[in-house]
């Protein structure tokens, strides 16, 4: 990670290098100017640079050298579930059936693709425990908005007013945005100090003009919220609906399944759960699912099955309607469902055992350096304290990155929210893949450290 | 539930390292990690789900499932409509397959993301001089949320709850602008096309604007019907009534034509699935927005920059992060949060690839080779192109016969000849969208000619 | 000829930049750097090529041709003879093709070739392991070579130029060992198969054994009728006979059996295309030669091992280049240079993916799947396995019509049933070899079963 | 290229781990001992690793970063000609038509395969001025070994006995070790001190023994052989054949061809001068072409156009029979075509051009440090002396690589000879996908070098 800067293409451009082979020996070089109103025609370069292609397979290796990918080593950023991204799904996601298909082709001409999303669709309502999804959210963030889309959908339907969106303190800073895309006030719902929900206050905020409470469980702060099942009650008595941000199912899998905890919909990140890569932010897909309250109001394209054959529903006049072009990330999708098939039901328990057991490990072995901020068991992620640290957190990770280890989540290299008084805490997420090998050694390089910034020797 | 021997599919434990965890752990069992979980809620069943697949037998099933569809591989495809048929250079697929960039999270950590992050710099780099707007993000979900984002980046930076929207968009497109709007509580006005050229109809657009209350104007070229936009007089226009003007670009265009920015757009926003992005059956594709200094704090999503970090070394670094939704949350410009970022690379490689002058070709052959068919189809009796208008490599055509027919019977030959369209005022049922890039040939133009003109005889008759 | 503008293909230099450099060099212009080549030879027209083909027209070109081939993704195919289909994990492209591993050169330079010369050090450990013999080669050009190349071992190592080679080997490669062969002079005594057991003529290798003049045996298992030959006795024989004994060995045998260097074998040859390498239509494959460290002088190819350089750290390097043709030139072991490296790493992929356990299954599977195979066809009225010994995955059957148009009818089909064989002795045009691999699902083989049965009936009939 | 040591996959195992999914979930975990002679089963492991997918695509990644290939930089190992190797080209032969064909198919089965073969056979001709190919040999040498016994055959076919095979004593390594696998016995040809072929001792060496003389053109010195047909006239006068070494046609293409200059036989290394890429080492391909009189002894397939078929020749009573199994290195010779394809009649000799004008530049201006050994122009690369280097060349070398840079063709590190007293020299090949930039940054680099080892500054 610490070779010379590359430059930049633009640098490292040669007017009239390259170009040549962008012809066709029938139509030559053609002048098409006179096609076009002479106003618009351009008169100066755009200023793209030119060079050969050894030159720019040179420079975009260069760049991968100074990048850092699961592919590479640990990446233990909490809340983002940088688990290993298998090969396999990325040629299946490939195949000229998919990848060449239009999205424009009468729907009868994509049979294998329906198919796909079809069971799909119902693995993911088995694993959650849901009624109804559609694939079509292109991010979590975009799963958030079509969810929190239906809930108003829900209510203008059912004539009542309701502009408020209770939402956990501790809430990815999504759930927040969405919301307000979506035409809701926010109103944080505190962390107790247990780290779980603050049910008082949340019995004081619930009310008539009470959308729903959106929230993780396991939350952000790594905890499973135990009173799950009374939240859902009371939110679900006095008319409100439950949001289940999913970006946490790796903990859940075959374990508990939010539809059965009380959740009214829920978005899950393929990209996180389901081994999609995250091509460096993106990428990614954010399914919807639902109860069958709220199926009517999913948006397009849901697959059905109709008579012998697997089509995108025409009939769904309530739908909250488009969210985007076509038919969701379709490359992305392949990839969730090969995991799931490669998988089984068996598999994904394993997964979400092993996230949370390597979770707990690092947790019970950094703990006498990074005593963990609520002291229990955590599920696939921990956060920890850094107040015995003796040195900023930024320069610990910058001691760890020099180690050649990824750091993990913090505040201000990271995207999650940590309530209250946590500035030097970090969030930790292993993740399943990661064998106990690469755990303790990665709990021996943070000891390192943590002695070395515990030197004093603080020089930068 | 029985235990399985060996971890299953990308699980990593033993056994007996699971034992030996908990040993050191002091727990008796992974059950025991669950323990904050009601009991009324454990599962006690396995997921109904199928059996785990070996590699080979996952890959047989979803080779047959792919081998079921169509594509453009099978068929000879003139569908456009938004996202087209170009050829992706191979190089693009050997870079992002590359672990360092596929595998990737989001470059939250600089030191460890130079490279990343200098990509998509460029990316910025490279799409400012294409679209003519120096401030770019790194990436919206596609072109038709770039148009909504960008919509109620006109609102926020106005103050003003409406805009003006072409109803020459692609339909789909204009259905999510609707949707994201609808949330926020923004009217969305429509302006109508001319009847007469395709264009979007520039007194209705006057008229719109009167009242002082529009945020600014939302308009595509090529629009719907394959027509090229005035884009320099549509702004002009927005500009005289003190509003913003939004441009949702093809990015070819500029390959023949001055940038968007150049012909006075304040935003432009546009789907770059045509910078080497597959197809994909719809995606991922692409979404970019491009503006000015002035409004690039209203921006959604990441902007890569260069600053110093705590050791005083200059790096690339995600810059203006209080936009987002990690840190502004509920007044984020957005709520975008995961992006294309691995397609914002692929455009990058396509742009570098071609090369200010195979761009400026790539362009210019997309164009011949459109008009090629025009012509050649308008040469046949009752065929002609529905507006006199400038058009890229899509034009729309009228048809003598009614346009599902003729479709159906031109896909039974292997040809998917386009996409019907239909538009008030103008005839139903008798408009073709039509498609061509670089990667027809001659011979397969000729081929589509000739099999339209059998078919239309037989539709008509 | 006109110069062309821009550079073609993969050239770099713009003319300004030959023009600079040729300046730089006081040279007036291409030509007088072509001025030792007579006048005569120099060539006055273009090359009668094609003109040149953007990427996407060759693309299309090339895919046409490749459409036109069956394969096994267009055909349920039994076909084996020394070529298999098996799975290749996904992960074996995705490294390979990582362009520091694809376009590097033989790691003459170990500084700037650790990583590659590692993966080849762990091609070879792993592949003693498989084959049993401690110093293995990393690679030759493929089995059949890796044979002939053998026969010269044993040759070299005894200094008698006769070998007795089985008779059963793969036709092709016998073809190709005698080709090598003859070269140097060398004669190749054939050892028949036995008619009751379609094993090595036991008797008739102690014959041609007797007079001493041998140098060694060389005899392939499972040999050319899928049959699993007796290496320990075969190699007793030979070294009762003071002989060597050269096994060439398929490498899926060692998740079931012991290595052939258990069993006896001095040197131990074998294609390796089994071990992850694709089908290709025939190469490039993988030839692997192993053997005892006393004759390790003799092995062909390159050989990496642990040195320290001249800075005194240790490092992977190639080592006893002495044999090789660089250094030894006509005194060689063999004249190979380029040799099979990136299937070398293939293969070690391959067995590193499916790991002890999985390697052991994955024969496990190829066994039963092909005696399923064997089991439900021999039920078919008339049909028998032509032996009676084992086999692995791959058999021979005796059927009662003649093999070609059987064959033809169920590649009609869609179906490669197998290879037909001919063997002296045996019935003419009445046996068929069939492969298995774990790749066939059950509903496959039952399929396979149904036509051959529906295309029986209409041949025998 | 100077990171940490990478464990072994052994000693990074951890027995267990993998394995899990080689299963079939109709066949269960089958028993297959008892199909077997007992005495052959197994009884004790094998010693295989055991890891996970990730864990295994980590260890690979961490080696590939301790290589270098021509996508990491330039490559300019002399007698190598690492040219830039097209991606495009690696896509095209992986096509499933391709990658997923068996060898044993029915040849009609196979009708694009014989097509491609079918041109790239006539490609090759025209390119080298030849009358027949195959493309069987998988590599450079096994091409010369099938050339070679092409030429015995010959003889034996006209009843002559020519045991003796000239060689020049510059030439490549493998050429002497293939003429002794076809049985011939080598006379090395001395080079003057020009660089080139001593005509005056190939005078007294021809002789009614000798089967042909075996060289390159240009020379492994870099230098064309001007008097190519005086000695093609003088070898065909005592009648010998002549066999070219196709490794430096990367210097021709397009400008001269070997078969107008009297060659008989030759072949070429499609890993360097058509761009495939080398492996690590290979897999290359080597076909070989021949005159009119030397057709019928070219191995088989040999693809012919049969009525309106594309066929391998099954009529081919005088061949030398099949030299390896199958129809050749397939994946190799598709990326061959393509190249041709892609360059056309003048980018091939735009190809020539460049190469030859690099190899000059460099050879120019390195001259102060490194005079060219031979003082003229050169062609595809040059021979340059270390007698002014105040180290040794290995030294230098090692330098070279602390600065990224790949070194040169040197003794002790590459596949060449050089004849006579030419211990420090080092050939260079730049190849025409360098730039200029490239060339430059070259230059500074071995300037910098340079005068560090010219410090006296050797400390290691
Ligand atoms: C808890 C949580 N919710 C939502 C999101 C947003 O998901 P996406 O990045 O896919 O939009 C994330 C992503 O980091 C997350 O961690
Ligand atoms: C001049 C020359 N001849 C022959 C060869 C041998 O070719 P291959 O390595 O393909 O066997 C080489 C390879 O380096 C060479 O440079």
């Amino acid at each position: 990670m610490s070779a010379e800067p590359v430059k930049t293409l633009l640098e490292k451009s040669r007017p009239g290098a390259s170009g040549s082979q962008i012809t066709d020996n029938d139509f030559g070089e053609p002048a098409v100017g006179h096609y076009f109103d002479a106003s618009q025609l351009r008169t100066t370069a755009i200023g793209l640079p030119e060079l050969t292609e050894s030159e720019i397979v040179r420079h975009f290796t260069a760049l991968s050298k100074l990048s850092h990918g699961v592919d590479n080593g640990a990446y233990p950023l909490g809340s983002c579930t940088m688990k290993y991204n298998p090969k396999r799904n990325d040629v299946l996601a490939a195949l000229s059936g998919f990848r060449n298909a239009h999205p424009h082709q009468p729907p009868e001409t994509l049979p294998g693709l329906w198919e796909l999303y079809f069971h799909l669709q119902r693995y993911l309502c088995e694993i959650t425990g849901m009624f109804a999804a559609s694939l079509v959210p292109a991010a979590g963030a975009h799963g958030e908005l079509a969810g929190l889309l239906m809930i108003r959908a829900y209510f203008e339907h059912i004539n009542q007013h309701r502009p408020i969106l209770l939402i956990t303190d501790s809430a990815h800073g999504t759930n927040a945005s969405s919301a307000a895309m979506a035409g809701f006030q926010c109103w944080l719902v505190p962390t107790d100090p247990d780290g779980l929900l603050d049910m008082q206050m949340l019995d004081t905020m619930l009310g008539e003009s009470v959308a729903g409470l959106m929230m993780t469980n396991p939350s952000t702060l790594g905890l499973f919220e135990e009173n799950i099942l009374e939240i859902a009650d009371k939110v679900h008595a006095c008319g409100g609906l439950l949001y289940y941000d999913g970006a946490n199912m790796n903990a859940l899998m075959g374990i508990a399944r939010p539809g059965d905890m009380g959740f009214d919909v829920i978005h899950v990140n393929t990209h996180k759960t389901f081994s999609t890569p995250h091509g460096g932010g993106g990428p990614g897909a954010g399914p919807v699912a639902v109860n069958r309250l709220l199926e009517p109001f999913l948006p397009g394209p849901v697959i059905i099955h109709n008579g012998d054959a697997f089509m995108p529903d025409q009939d769904r006049p309530h739908s909250i309607g488009r969210i985007k072009s076509h038919h969701g990330h379709v490359a992305v999708l392949i990839r969730a469902y090969a995991y799931i098939l490669t998988m089984g039901a068996l598999g994904l328990r394993q997964v979400s055992e092993n996230a949370v057991l390597n979770a707990n490990y690092l947790q019970a072995r950094l703990a006498d350096m990074f005593p963990p901020v609520f002291n229990r068991l955590c599920m696939h992620e921990t956060l920890l304290s850094g107040s015995r640290l003796e040195t900023e957190t930024a320069y610990f990770a910058k001691k760890l990155i020099d180690q050649v280890l990824h750091p993990p989540t913090m505040v201000g290299a990271g995207c999650v929210y940590f309530p209250g008084d946590l500035k030097s805490a970090m969030l930790i997420e292993p993740t399943e893949t990661e064998s106990l090998d690469s755990l303790d050694a990665m709990i021996e390089v943070f000891r390192d450290v943590f002695s070395e910034c515990s030197d004093g020797s603080t020089d930068t | 539930m029985t235990e399985p021997v060996t971890p299953i599919g990308y699980n990593t434990h033993r056994q007996s390292d699971i034992r030996l965890m908990l040993e050191r752990m002091n727990l008796p069992d992974i059950d025991a990690l669950f323990a904050a979980i009601p009991a009324a809620l454990r599962l006690q069943q396995p997921l109904n789900l199928p059996l785990p697949l070996s590699e080979w037998e996952l890959a047989k099933h979803v080779r047959t499932l792919a081998a079921s569809n169509a594509t453009t591989e099978t068929h000879l495809s003139f569908l456009g409509g938004g996202a087209y048929e170009h050829h992706a250079p191979a190089v693009i697929d050997a870079i992002v397959n590359r672990g360092e960039f596929l595998t990737a999270y989001t470059p939250y950590q600089p030191e460890m993301s130079q490279g990343l992050l200098q990509a998509l710099f460029e990316f910025q780099t490279l799409l400012a001089r294409l679209l003519g707007k120096p401030s770019v993000n790194c990436s919206v979900y596609d072109g038709a949320t770039a148009a909504a984002e960008s919509a109620w980046m006109m609102v926020s930076i106005s103050g003003k709850k409406r805009i003006a929207v072409a109803e020459s968009f692609w339909p789909e497109w204009l259905e999510v602008i609707r949707t994201y709007m609808r949330g926020r509580d923004v009217e969305v006005v429509v302006i109508r096309a001319r009847e007469e050229d395709g264009r979007l109809d520039q007194d209705g657009l006057n008229q719109a604007l009167a009242d002082g209350k529009t945020a600014g104007i939302l308009v595509q070229t090529p629009n719907r019907f394959g027509v090229i936009e005035d884009i320099a007089s549509l702004s002009a226009i927005a500009h005289d009534h003190g509003v913003l003007s939004c441009i949702s670009w093809h990015p070819l265009l500029t390959g023949i034509l001055k940038s968007p920015g150049e012909m006075g757009a304040d935003i432009v926003c546009c789907e770059a699935q045509s910078l080497g992005i597959p197809l994909s059956a719809g995606g991922p594709y692409l979404g970019v927005i491009a503006t000015s200094q002035a409004y690039e704090k209203y921006l959604p999503g990441r902007i890569v920059g260069r600053v110093f970090n705590q050791q005083g070394r200059e790096l690339y670094a995600l810059v203006k992060e209080e936009r987002e939704q990690h840190i502004a949350r509920e007044k984020a410009t957005s709520h975008i949060c995961s992006n294309q970022a691995l397609q914002a690379i692929r455009a990058t490689l396509f742009l570098a690839l071609l090369g200010e002058t195979g761009f400026a070709r790539l362009a210019a052959l997309n164009t011949e080779k459109a008009h090629y068919l025009a012509r050649q189809l308008t040469d046949l009796p009752g065929v002609e192109l529905t507006f006199r208008s400038p058009f890229f490599n899509e034009f729309m055509l009228t048809v003598p016969c009614t346009t599902m027919p003729l479709l159906e019977k031109l896909r039974s030959r292997c040809i998917f000849a386009g996409i019907a369209v239909d538009y008030p005022g103008l005839d139903r049922g008798r408009h073709l969208l039509i498609a061509v890039t670089e990667v027809k040939s001659r011979a397969e133009l000729d081929a589509m000619v000739q099999a339209f003109e059998v078919v239309l005889m037989e539709t008509v008759a």
